[in-house]
């Protein structure tokens, strides 16, 4: 039953070995900060919002992946199930965005809590196949369910105002909203990771039998981490149906969650910074490619297979190994 | 509580108490026996050794005791409470900790942090998604304190996977301490390790047995002799024979069926 | 006379690469090039550009460039939107963004109903124009008992109600439906179903490369052959194309295009092919029609400011290479008339592209639902 | 094959993992017909002394001459054919193969090898469980299995990773003899062992090694004069 | 007439036929994917474009080259697999060292590439490919009308199922695939040339889903969608079959065919999810799949 870990194995799905100093990462996510904070004025704003909702969604995801090692196939579910949840409940109900918001990340919650009692039963390849299957009914759900309009989607949902008070139709308070709650989020995520429980995590990955015996409750971790997954996958899922105002059937099919693997991977599995830098390059190259005349399709696919080949580690994870690689080793 | 023994266990001064007991303990795989009418007591305070030639099944108890595999039948009673159909890892939460045949350790983490680990959770650290990483900093002297008892200090921060094979094992029975188990259950620990390590080691188990109770795995009959109060010598699924090496290595079944007529 | 920055700007927005590429597609976009070419290239002395993108179905790369030709290129009118959903974002940014978009690719009535929008308008056809189309008119050729096949969501729904409806408001009979889920690869048993119901047509409510390979699949099980007809309800020209007529002869259609109709419409394939070597279904011709509409009112208005091009574009009748008698209603619908066809059986196709056998005409009065019915809240007032 | 040359030289054996530097220009030879036992602490790199013989290990430089082939420049499935055989420390049975598919598994690159029914007389625990999946074995019974299928392939050597690491004395005890008869059959062995008293009843020859380099050769005759050199390396 | 939940009984036998033929499909489509699976622990998410590939080529064969469905019988298959040795050749091979994911991550990228480049090819409204003239028609079988061709692709897909089960059960060769499955490296330093094998069955992988390709090309629109709706249902199968089991990829294959072709008949709306709904229970009830082996 021990599955003895072959010695032959090379670089495995884990977070990056190498990482920077942690006065050097602070100083670069106070750029970062400074820099998003400043771009609205520079670049569209309706673009920053896309690619700071998917960078949550790719960390998110990237919670799971890169930290529990878990690659979840199905994490389109969360996303687009929880735009679909805010939407109704925004557009239908009449809920104010805040609350619009929660419930989505609730219902993504529970959602996860459903497909990951299902999933963790199984491991690796398994699990992935697992979550691409359920997450596949999830769509044919969402294909027929009345409440998400089939192919129209949930369309003109309002973005209302912010409790009560801040009306976030103006462009500059919406942006500055999402952009608040995404750097929440993935703070949260990043303090998940480096967490007591961030590191139980990473040690069910290392060997989940030697996790047993020490004590730990393996399924009620890898449960625990997809649910809070999920959940966070959810709010950058809710935050874009209230960006857009919409949800539509594109956010739930499985080819969205082939998306945020390519995100994470391009970006740099198992860092912080690598998946959001991932997000904006794809949400980047799809709005140039899409009036190139190049098909969107070949060019992600071929980003896939080039990144599988060629740089694993991904843009990030691929500079902390050459810059900083041979400090960190030492 | 289920009335196996009559006495209150820790009135009974002379014998230490029953921590551990299997009765009739059976695992079939696929219609072959491997574990057959297995009966065990492992007492607090002892050194328990389980032997026997190779395939009589002493892992299979092993993980059987450890709810890693369910019995085809029979009962398992751990601190008086019965653990029969218990999950494993609340087998161990409630004390009874293993190691494993084949060195079990995380071979991405470092050395400090494999040991670190496994003190979480009886810290209280298990479950604390909002805390920052330095929380465990507490935990760091105790680790330190282990890693040194078993020479590994001077390897707290390389990664546990670049460890040479012996010093995996020691690492692992390292971290096992760590939950300061009431019962030790260790498979084969001496394997691959050289003379200098098993010395370290025997003291170690020697060390750790006072306030607990151990039952292992060895071959390296010196290391029986030397370090176990009772013997068990299993042999095709069942028991051959128990009692102290003396008794035990005396025994004519056993010098056939195990030890061989070669010295020692 | 006043062309905002000097130029006239409009953006092509469609499935280039997804599923509904052939239905619009790239031909579209060409399409829309031969339309500012016949016109001249200029309107009121300013240049026409003709810009494209590709939105890969989904409706927030749709709209993130959507708002970005509006906001930052200077664009004046987005047309073609391929699907529902894309076109239902799209006309939700227009609206707010007072911008026109003329939409030739989508199906939903909503477009000109609920959700409507007074700078908004649909081109081509709809599900309503479909099933009057098919299912009327059908009935009326003798075809008076129907069995639906129909794909399980909304759109499929909404195609089978409406054609349903028409099957029996004609004094036709619907037998039976099975309603079969989406990305279905094999229809043989739904097929199977139809069949033993016994019903003279088999409507096929769904759209795209499901409805080619149920076709091809009755073709297989000899359902035609059987005596039963098949009518696809939202089917084009270049789908039949791809399907091959042996396996598509018999099926019955609704177009509001077909390039051998007339003299006017023949001159008009020809000269699309010409450029793009295939035929124009009516979307790819609907956008040539769109395009040169938009221009003639920007003409008539002398600007292209949006209320003042709404405006001309609500009154004036659309006549050109591929509508005739065109009339835009309040509700931003352009209602014209629309054609019942057969698809020929590969002995009587006498020539490439020489496809389809003209069964009737549907009136656009009949064919489209009128402001009143549509459910357009701007247009009833 | 003169006794003159060995049937395996190692000269100036490096070897890597990944940025670990495992073995630091490890010297040995053997010649036809020896038993050499490979001595050494936890981590000396023993075991990777003999998969860098191999060519298991990736990332190795140096000289290795068997029989007067190169195997440096050898894919790894050629290295078997020139007559080699390799048991590992971990033992390598398959679980999806039962144990007489194990046992036939590794291709026959010579003639002389055993026979099936010669090799189960040797060990007829194996006999007896020769339908079940092979990882369903004991540990034990898994090493027997391990070194029972390289018999039949005919090899001339056989590289054997602690042989009798987590076996009962009488199992000990026979792959003893086991060796004694491969000697007497003239096979080659290079032998790495924990154990060392069992080494000392079959070796010829003894390397001794640290920190990735053979530091000490001699006969068994020569034991008992490098007791202390042992002691203090080996601590025994 | 009789009747069962009230449908005629002859109704049902021909929708139970109806089911497996699609059940042939997904035999021979998780078969391939077992096999690739099992040695080179790589989900091959190309297999749908894979599938694609196999009927395109049967098409593009007919239309430039004149060559009809009988040797693209055989050349289609060829060809796919000749491809699929080059893909693992450059570039799954390289990946074996790493974590299997990244075979899947590849091969996902692979799929979207192949089908990309059909798509900017021959658009996605499809390409006939005609029934070949000695398969033509159908027999009245009473119950209901069989296409003769229908009834040649299930003889045809338990002829290559079980001829690919024997070959991995029953041979040496299968063992040393066995073997290699578990530890490839050991297996190699026995003697075995380890990478020829991996190599060679990810060629007869692909060459399964190009065979499965050629004989759908006739029923179904060959299409550069053809394969991505197949596959993920084709995953499933595998799912409740059991990884790396070949008979439980064979078995699963016809009898979610049948359980499929059931549903089609009661409740139509569910006969996607029907798999799924499979899938669900045999996790909760055998987690390592009907066949596979206790994980
Ligand atoms: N897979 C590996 N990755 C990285 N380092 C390794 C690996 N395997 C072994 N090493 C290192 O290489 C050195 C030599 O290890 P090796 O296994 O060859 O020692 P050994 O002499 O066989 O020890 P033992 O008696 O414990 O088996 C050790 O320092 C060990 O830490
Ligand atoms: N999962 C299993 N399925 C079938 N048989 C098994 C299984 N596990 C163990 N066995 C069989 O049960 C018997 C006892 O095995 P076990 O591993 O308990 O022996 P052991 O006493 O630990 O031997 P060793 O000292 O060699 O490790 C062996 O014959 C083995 O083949
Ligand atoms: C054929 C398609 C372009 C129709 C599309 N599904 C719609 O709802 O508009
Ligand atoms: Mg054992
Ligand atoms: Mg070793």
């Amino acid at each position: 039953m021990a599955e003895e870990t072959s010695d032959m194995a090379g670089l495995s799905l884990r977070e990056a070995s190498a990482k920077p100093s942690p006065r050097l990462e602070w100083v670069l996510v106070g750029l970062g900060i400074a820099a998003l904070l400043a771009a609205p004025f520079f670049v569209y704003p309706i673009f920053l919002m896309k690619m700071l909702c998917f960078a949550l969604f790719a960390c998110a995801f990237n919670l799971l992946l890169g930290y529990t090692g878990l690659l979840s196939f199905g994490h389109a579910t969360f996303f687009g199930g929880a735009a679909y949840f805010t939407a109704h409940a925004v557009k239908v109900w009449g809920w104010p965005p805040e609350a619009g918001i929660l419930l989505g990340m609730a219902g993504a919650a529970l959602l996860g809590l459903v497909m990951g009692f299902f999933a963790i039963r199984r491991q690796g390849i398994y699990f992935a196949m697992i979550t691409l299957a359920l997450s596949q009914m999830f769509f044919f759900f969402c294909v027929q369910a009345p409440f998400t309009q089939g192919e129209d989607g949930i369309q003109g949902v309002p973005r209302g105002v912010l409790f009560g008070v801040l009306d976030l139709n103006a462009p500059m308070n919406i942006y500055y909203f999402v952009l608040v709650v995404v750097l929440l989020g993935i703070f949260a995520i990043w303090r998940i990771v480096n967490s007591p429980f961030g590191m139980i995590l990473r040690s069910i990955r290392e060997n989940e039998n030697r996790a047993i015996s020490l004590g730990y409750s393996v399924a009620g971790y890898k449960l625990a981490a997809f649910v809070m997954s999920a959940a966070l996958a959810g709010l950058a899922g809710s935050l874009k149906a209230i960006v857009f105002q919409f949800a539509t059937l594109t956010d739930v099919t499985w080819q969205m969650s082939g998306e945020v693997i390519l995100m994470t991977l391009l970006g740099g599995i198992g860092t912080m910074v690598g998946p959001i830098i991932g997000a904006s390059l794809v949400v980047g190259l799809e709005n140039t490619l899409a009036t190139s005349g190049f098909p969107v399709t070949i060019a992600t696919g071929l980003i896939f297979m080039v990144c599988v080949l060629v740089f694993r580690r991904g843009i990030v994870g691929e500079v902390y190994a050459r810059v900083l690689g041979r400090v960190g080793k030492g | 509580m289920t009335g196996a023994a009559t006495v209150p266990p820790d009135l009974n001064a002379e014998e230490p108490r029953v921590v551990l007991s299997a009765r009739g303990l059976r695992r079939d795989f696929a219609g072959f026996v491997a574990v057959r009418n297995v009966d065990l007591d492992v007492r607090h305070g002892n050194i328990h050794a389980l032997i026997g030639p190779n395939g009589a099944g002493k892992t299979t108890v092993f993980n059987l005791l450890t709810k890693f595999l369910a019995p085809t039948s029979g009962r398992i009673e751990l601190l008086g409470h019965d653990i029969t159909r218990t999950s494993p890892a609340k087998v161990a939460r409630m004390g009874l900790v293993r190691s494993f045949q084949i060195s079990a350790i995380f071979p991405h983490l470092s050395v400090l942090d494999n040991v670190r680990v496994a003190l979480q959770r009886p810290a209280g650290l298990g479950i604390q998604f909002w805390r920052s990483l330095a929380a465990l900093d507490r935990l760091t002297p105790r680790a330190m304190e282990l890693l040194r008892s078993v020479g590994l200090d001077d390897a707290t921060n390389r990664l546990a996977g670049d460890l040479s094979y012996g010093r995996k094992r020691v690492l692992e029975i390292a971290t096992t301490l760590a939950l300061d188990p009431k019962v030790l259950l260790l498979d084969e620990p001496m394997a691959g390790m050289g003379h200098e390590d098993v010395a370290t080691v025997s003291a170690l188990i020697r060390s750790v047995a006072g306030d607990r109770a151990v039952l292992m795995v060895e071959h390296n009959l010196t290391v029986v002799a030397d370090l176990c109060d009772w013997i068990t010598v299993m042999q095709r699924g069942e028991v051959l024979a128990a009692g102290d090496y003396a008794t035990v290595s005396r025994d004519e079944r056993v010098k056939v069926a195990y030890m061989g007529t070669a010295d020692d | 006379a006043e062309i905002s920055d000097g130029k006239v700007k409009i953006g092509i927005l469609n499935d280039q690469s997804g599923v509904y590429a052939d239905f619009g597609g790239k031909w579209s976009v060409e399409a829309a090039k031969m339309a500012v070419e016949d016109f001249g290239g200029k309107v009121q002395g300013a240049p026409v550009e003709i810009i494209s993108a590709d939105h890969q179905n989904k409706p927030d790369i749709a709209s993130n460039i959507a708002r970005q030709w509006y906001d930052t290129e200077q664009v004046d009118a987005i047309m073609e939107l391929t699907t529902s959903s894309v076109a239902l974002a799209v006309q939700g940014i227009s609206k707010e963004k007072k911008k026109i978009d003329i939409v030739t690719g989508a199906a939903t009535t909503d477009l000109t109903g609920k959700q409507c929008s007074p700078y908004g308008f649909h081109w081509a056809y709809d599900t309503h124009s479909q099933a009057v189309g098919t299912g009327g008119s059908l009935v009326q050729q003798g075809g008076d008992s129907w069995f639906f096949v129909t794909v399980d969501y909304a759109f499929g729904y909404s195609l089978k109600e409406q054609t349903a409806k028409f099957v029996e408001s004609h004094g036709g009979k619907v037998l039976g439906e099975v309603r079969y889920p989406l990305g279905a690869t094999d229809y043989s048993s739904f097929l199977l179903q139809a069949q033993s119901s016994g019903a003279k047509v088999i409507g096929l409510a769904n759209a795209g490369l499901d409805t080619s390979n149920s076709i091809k699949q009755a073709a297989e099980f000899g359902i035609v052959q059987g005596g039963q007809r098949l009518a696809a309800l939202l089917f084009t020209l270049a789908e039949v194309h791809g399907l091959g007529l042996q396996a598509a002869q018999g099926v019955v259609l609704t177009e509001g295009y077909y390039w051998d109709r007339d003299d006017k419409s023949r001159e008009f394939g020809q000269r699309f092919f010409k450029r793009t070597n295939r035929m124009p279904n009516m979307i790819q011709a609907a956008t040539y029609s769109a395009v040169t509409q938009y221009l003639k009112a920007i003409d008539k208005a002398g600007t292209d400011e949006t209320e003042a091009v709404a405006k001309q574009l609500h009154s004036l009748p659309v006549d050109d290479a591929v509508i005739t008698g065109g009339k835009v209603q309040a509700d931003g619908n352009m209602v014209h008339d629309m054609y019942l066809y057969q698809v020929k059986a590969p002995s009587e196709s006498s020539k490439d592209w020489d496809y389809y056998k003209y069964l009737a005409t549907i009136p656009g009065k009949e064919a489209f639902l009128s402001e009143k019915d549509s459910g357009c809240a701007t247009a009833a007032q | 094959m003169t006794s003159a040359s060995p049937l395996l030289a190692v000269r100036g054996l490096n070897a890597w993992y990944g940025e670990g530097h495992a073995l630091h220009g490890v010297d040995l030879e053997v010649f036809a017909g020896e038993t050499v036992t490979l001595l050494g602490r936890n981590g000396v790199g023993k075991t990777t002394t003999l998969r860098a013989i191999m060519g298991l290990i990736r990332r190795r430089t140096g000289k290795v001459v068997f029989d007067g082939a190169d195997l440096m420049r050898l894919p790894l499935h050629r290295t078997a054919h020139q007559g080699i055989g390799f048991v590992p420390e971990e033992r390598g049975i398959f679980s999806t193969l039962t144990v007489d598919e194990n046992l036939v598994l590794p291709p026959v690159v010579a003639p002389g090898g055993m026979s099936v029914e010669e090799i189960f007389d040797l060990f007829p625990n194996l006999k007896e469980r020769r339908n079940s999946p092979g990882t369903r074995l004991s540990g034990g019974e898994q090493q027997m299995l391990a070194i029972a299928r390289m018999l039949r392939t005919g090899v001339k050597m056989l590289l054997l990773d602690e042989p009798t690491e987590g076996l009962a004395p009488v199992i000990v005890q026979r792959i003893g003899e086991l060796l004694a008869t491969l000697k007497q059959r003239g096979m080659t062995i290079l032998l790495v062992e924990q154990n060392f008293r069992f080494a000392s009843r079959v070796a010829d020859r003894f390397y001794l090694m640290e920190h990735g380099k053979v530091v000490a050769g001699f006969p068994t005759g020569e034991l008992a004069d490098r007791m202390t050199l042992l002691h203090e390396i080996l601590g025994v | 007439m009789t009747m069962i939940f009230g449908i005629p009984v002859q109704a049902l036998l021909g929708q139970l036929l109806v089911g497996l033929i699609n059940g042939s499909f997904y035999a021979m489509l998780s078969l391939g994917l077992a096999v690739i699976f099992g040695l080179l622990r790589v989900i091959n998410f190309a297999h749908g474009a894979q599938y694609m590939l196999g009927a395109f080529i049967g098409y593009l064969l007919l239309t430039h080259l004149g060559i009809g469905y009988w040797p693209a019988l055989v050349l289609a298959p060829l060809i796919v697999g000749i491809f699929g040795v080059v893909v693992e050749r450059l570039a799954l091979s390289r990946l074996y060292d790493t974590d299997p994911l990244y075979g899947l991550l590849f091969t996902f990228g692979l799929a979207l590439v192949l089908e990309g480049i059909f798509r900017y090819c021959y658009g996605v409204s499809g390409n006939p490919y005609a029934v070949p003239p000695l398969l033509a028609g159908g027999t009245n079988l009473g119950f209901m009308f069989l296409p003769i061709y229908r009834g040649w692709v299930v003889v045809a897909s338990l002829i290559v199922c079980f001829g690919t089960w024997a070959l991995i059960e029953k041979t040496r060769l299968g063992s040393y695939l066995r073997a290699a499955t578990e530890n490839p490296r050991l297996v190699q330093a026995f003697g075995v040339n380890v990478p020829l094998l991996l190599t060679l069955t990810y060629g007869l992988g692909s060459a399964l889903a190009g065979l499965a390709g050629i004989l759908a090309a006739p029923i179904y629109q060959v299409s550069p969608l053809m394969g991505s709706d197949l596959i993920i249902v084709v995953f499933a199968v595998v799912v409740v079959g059991g990884m790396g089991s070949i008979l439980g990829a064979i078995v699963t294959g016809y009898m979610l065919g049948l359980a499929e072709g059931l549903t089609k008949v009661f409740y139509p709306e569910a006969s996607n999810l029907v798999v799924f709904v499979i899938m669900a229970i045999v996790l909760l009830v055998r987690p390592a799949g009907l066949f596979g082996k206790d994980a």
